[in-house]
């Protein structure tokens, strides 16, 4: 296994927030403990809010790193979210990680394909940098509809990402996964190796057009979660296997797709 | 004004009044160098069974609008083999006091647990789980049951002479009969209170927000009745009991110890703020400096009614 | 779209689901002009005894951390012939359904009470209120006790035939068998629940802030218990459930009525929001025509789990 | 029993907010329908949170009016009535009153001293003004310590207050029953009709005053409230011959003093 770095407790400092779409921001945070020792798909749990309103902390993947700094990029769903998008410059943010597993990396003979859904893009953004520049890829970002979009333009364009959204209103008219066949049809599957992360019902049918094409698919899963520390079993996915769970938190958020049922229902 | 923290129960003798909550710490070493040990009096496992338990189906946690968590984990554990197996040299002894929760679906579950644990050296004690709401059991009402909660205790006394609390459900209106028959049947102390039974629903999806519908109600609003019945067993009985019930500051652990209680566990506030014991152990000390009073065990139990 | 909001059980035929809950509302007229009578499918008396009675020294009732209250009223009430004498003629009954809600010592006292009101006119029914924390009894504990409860209810079916709800506590960690017995009694709906025994303290004076110490915990902390009381009881029984506990607004509204509620007690929220019966019908009805829902009933025990 | 206006709900609106000292506020609301119809030592119960946090509705004396407006004087002692003190200029307040029995006002061969204690005096500076102008009186107003006066300069000269303080920094150095008990040495006190309102040790202390004297006295009692509307039972006070007990908001909150148990506990 990968060396990873101890989670560590840091009070980030909101450096710069800005607004990508209706309900999605885009903070950058001044956290050089986290933001130096973060692989992707790893992430931060923050609180957001002294007073205990809401209660729990929040999971959100740590986003591009540069030096001292992370991203974070989120869509507001509900209050947690909300309080989030409130913050502005010098704000301090409290904040532990990196906590969870990366993803592993591709072996030499692999090609990679990312597939991001919405804002489980983010993730996939710190893969991307941390692939070898020269590391040939496809990155395939899935939305519902072009004002969705979780990343601007000049990301899109500097990173090559390859849109597509379900009413066809920018890239592939479809869903990500009908792309992602599109793609796969081209090339020699068994060299393929899948990055994902998105919503329960992309999750799903990604997973059968990985199993379809005997394909190994690297998922990353989010589920709601207590401690982020492996210590209340709060975040439990089920084995493929049926045999109990394993923790989101600890054991992922990366999993193998064979190794867990994906449960649209459950992940949302 | 130097503050002496330090408690003192039977054979006891804790740093501080604080302890965490079954369930909240794991086997007490996942919070890694995150959580600062030297405001602890001790802590307490996550509960134990005879088999692993795979839990209940996720999702496992939600919140309330009232501010509080429900949790369905359904008490998944290692089991004592595994435990005793691959758990055991991770406790954190020697930093801090580790009690060891256990539940079981039998009386003689319970026995055979405590006697695995015996061999075990360094345990300060057990917690008795007779309350988890997540587990569905056979005939036996552990949780409401009194006469099974004085069978369970009667029998694990008959196996170890160490420290051991029994922890109780606050689903009862008065709590003082079922908190006097632990007591008679050889209880050291008394642990109050598990969760609340609760739910939410989501109205858009028509689901409720936990895969097994009713879960633990834990957080702020579990306070207010963890400490009746603290204060009303503290009527009764004469074992020092652990509160444990929505304490997120140094008042509200203030308050559980005029209500009647000599330990403090800290549970779901662990989620939101593990620093939480260090910080609530300097409100405390400020609440006493503030009030004159030298030692935080002068407090127990000094709620002036009329 | 306009939307049904009549629920129909067994006799009765309410305008709307909400109720409101027993000792919220006085014996029905003293919101005056304030409250909007349209909105409510009926109401429900204080608590009334056979015997006046005094209720518990003040305080009577604080505000907890957690966002909700909680009162030692101690069933004070007017007693039988004085609530005969100069409040019947006061009721809103025209206005609205009235229902009596009766407490008592014993299974005597509530058949007497009962009995003495089968000779006013107009009522549409009774709310035994078996579950209150605020008095304490002699041999029965009357709230916990399901061989109490379901004396009590078979006593009262055999002198009126008009319908009653038993109105039970939340402090069982399972509803099902206490529910059973009372609907084997004869009951025609349950009331789920009444408020939780609770308790504040205020630090800096150490003195509890209820001159009772403990008392009855409701508001917005008491409805994820409630929720999980009335799912749990519509798992079994087949009588019309009346939830009660912390429902604030609308949707609060909507969970209860999925999880098998078949009408609404508002309690608490008619002393900060005198007005919520109106706003919460309408929210009601947004969520259903958002939902293409014609029947306010066609959502009872709609709650999809797996 | 004189005429009592019944309550109405009315969502008055800010027009003036001052701070009178550290911790004492004075907002003038526009709120005719209620400002028409009060009289001395009814109240209002005041919706502080639309959120429900805190709970309850937090009950406020009438102060003086004018016209459309009355006035609320309060002192920041919590929650509520932080919230309340942060209210501005066109906020609306949701407000249900007047309730309550106002004071009696005295007979025509009676002599009225009006005895407040700390922002107990607010309902007696509407009595001040109920009064008949060419009335005679004395009114006398107790606080800790200067800076905690709840009332400011021009009031204290326009009505003529007599002020005593327990510290001596202002007026006469004592309390304010001391104070009482001097004027009431000067006076011939069957004559004497006491209207008090204060915290609960100076109404305990006045009663006994007063029964020394023989004298007749209105106090106003002040205890946490449900409803306010007299269905909740929840601001019970004991009645002075053992039989039960009172409800400030529906029989009180003016009682005559020998008709109720004073617990200073209880009323704080
Ligand atoms: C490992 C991981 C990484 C994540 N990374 C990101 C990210 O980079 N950007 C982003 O926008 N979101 C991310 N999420 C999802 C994000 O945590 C939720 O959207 C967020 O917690 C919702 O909080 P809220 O207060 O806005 O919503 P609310 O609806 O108020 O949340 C209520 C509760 O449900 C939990 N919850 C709801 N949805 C989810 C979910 N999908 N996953 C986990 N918990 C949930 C919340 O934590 C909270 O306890 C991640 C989740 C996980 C587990
Ligand atoms: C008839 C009447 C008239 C009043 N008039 C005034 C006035 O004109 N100016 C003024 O400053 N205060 C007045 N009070 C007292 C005022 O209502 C309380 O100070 C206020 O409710 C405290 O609320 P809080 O949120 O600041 O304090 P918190 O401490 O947060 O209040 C907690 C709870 O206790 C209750 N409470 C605490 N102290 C009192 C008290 N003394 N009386 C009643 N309830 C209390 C609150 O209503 C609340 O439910 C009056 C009280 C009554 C009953
Ligand atoms: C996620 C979670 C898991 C828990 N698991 C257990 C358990 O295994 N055994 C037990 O006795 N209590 C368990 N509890 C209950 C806590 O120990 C504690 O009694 C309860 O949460 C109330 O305290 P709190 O409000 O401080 O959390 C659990 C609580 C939570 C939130
Ligand atoms: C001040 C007060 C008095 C109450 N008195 C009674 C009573 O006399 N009889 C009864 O059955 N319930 C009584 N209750 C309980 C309520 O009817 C209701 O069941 C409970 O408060 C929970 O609902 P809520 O959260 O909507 O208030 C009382 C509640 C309050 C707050
Ligand atoms: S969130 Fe606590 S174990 Fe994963
Ligand atoms: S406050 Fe409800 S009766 Fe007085």
């Amino acid at each position: 296994m990968e060396q990873i770095n101890l989670p560590i407790a840091e009070k980030g400092v909101v450096d710069q927030i800005r607004k990508i779409s209706d309900d999605t921001w885009d903070i950058k945070v001044f956290s050089p403990g986290i933001a130096k020792s973060s692989k992707a798909a790893q992430f931060v749990h923050v609180r957001v809010s002294e007073d205990f309103r809401p209660f729990l902390r929040r999971p959100l993947s740590v986003g591009p790193c540069s030096g001292d700094y992370l991203r974070l990029i989120f869509t507001v769903k509900g209050s947690g979210t909300r309080l989030l998008a409130q913050k502005s410059t010098g704000d301090v943010i409290d904040l532990i990680g990196p906590l969870g597993n990366p993803f592993k990396l591709p072996e030499d003979d692999e090609y990679p394909i990312i597939v991001g859904g919405g804002i489980g893009v983010v993730p996939l953004l710190l893969l991307d940098d941390q692939l070898e520049p020269d590391t040939p890829r496809d990155f395939l970002l899935g939305v519902r509809t072009e004002s969705l979009l979780p990343v601007d333009e000049p990301e899109i364009k500097h990173r090559n990402i390859q849109i597509a959204s379900d009413d066809g209103s920018i890239g592939f008219g479809g869903n990500v996964v009908q792309l992602l066949e599109r793609k796969l049809s081209k090339l020699q599957s068994n060299r393929v190796v899948v990055y994902a992360c998105g919503p329960g019902m992309m999750m799903y049918a990604l997973k059968q057009v990985c199993i379809k094409h005997s394909i190994k698919a690297y998922i990353s899963l989010e589920v709601p979660m207590g401690c982020g520390l492996g210590a209340c079993q709060s975040c439990a996915v089920p084995r493929s296997d049926g045999d109990g769970y394993l923790l989101v938190c600890q054991d992922g958020p990366v999993f193998d797709a064979t190794e867990v049922l994906i449960e649209p229902e459950v992940l949302r | 004004m130097s503050v002496d923290t330090t408690i003192r129960m039977g054979s006891l003798n804790l740093r501080t009044p604080l302890l965490t909550g079954s369930g909240t710490f794991g086997y007490g070493d996942e919070f890694g160098s995150i959580i600062d040990y030297s405001s602890f009096g001790g802590i307490i496992t996550k509960s134990i069974s005879l088999k692993p338990r795979a839990g209940n189906p996720p999702p496992r946690i939600c919140e309330t609008q009232s501010g509080g968590i429900i949790n369905s984990i359904g008490l998944a554990n290692v089991g004592i083999y595994n435990f005793i197996e691959s758990k055991v040299d991770t406790l954190p002894m020697g930093k801090t006091e580790v009690f060891l929760s256990i539940v079981g679906d039998s009386v003689e579950e319970y026995v055979e647990v405590v006697e695995k644990l015996e061999d075990v050296s360094g345990i300060a004690g057990y917690e008795l789980n007779v309350s988890c709401p997540n587990v569905r059991r056979g005939g036996l009402d552990l949780g409401g049951d009194k006469e099974a909660i004085a069978a369970i205790m009667s029998s694990v006394r008959t196996v170890t002479g160490r420290f051991v609390s029994v922890k109780l459900t606050p689903h009862y209106p008065v709590i003082a009969p079922v908190a006097q028959a632990a007591v008679d049947a050889g209880a050291d102390a008394l642990t109050l209170t598990n969760t609340l039974v609760g739910m939410e629903v989501d109205v858009e999806r028509r689901k409720p927000l936990l895969g097994n519908v009713t879960g633990g109600y834990s957080g702020p609003p579990l306070k207010p009745v963890a400490l009746a019945k603290v204060w009303q067993a503290a009527q009764v009985v004469d074992v020092p009991i652990w509160a444990s019930g929505g304490m997120v500051n140094g008042i509200d652990c203030i308050e559980f110890l005029l209500a009647g209680a000599s330990a403090l566990q800290l549970g779901s506030v662990l989620f939101a703020d593990p620093y939480a014991p260090g910080r609530i152990l300097n409100e405390m000390i400020e609440y006493c400096e503030r009030h004159d009073v030298t030692r935080l065990s002068d407090l127990v139990g000094k709620l002036e009614t009329r």
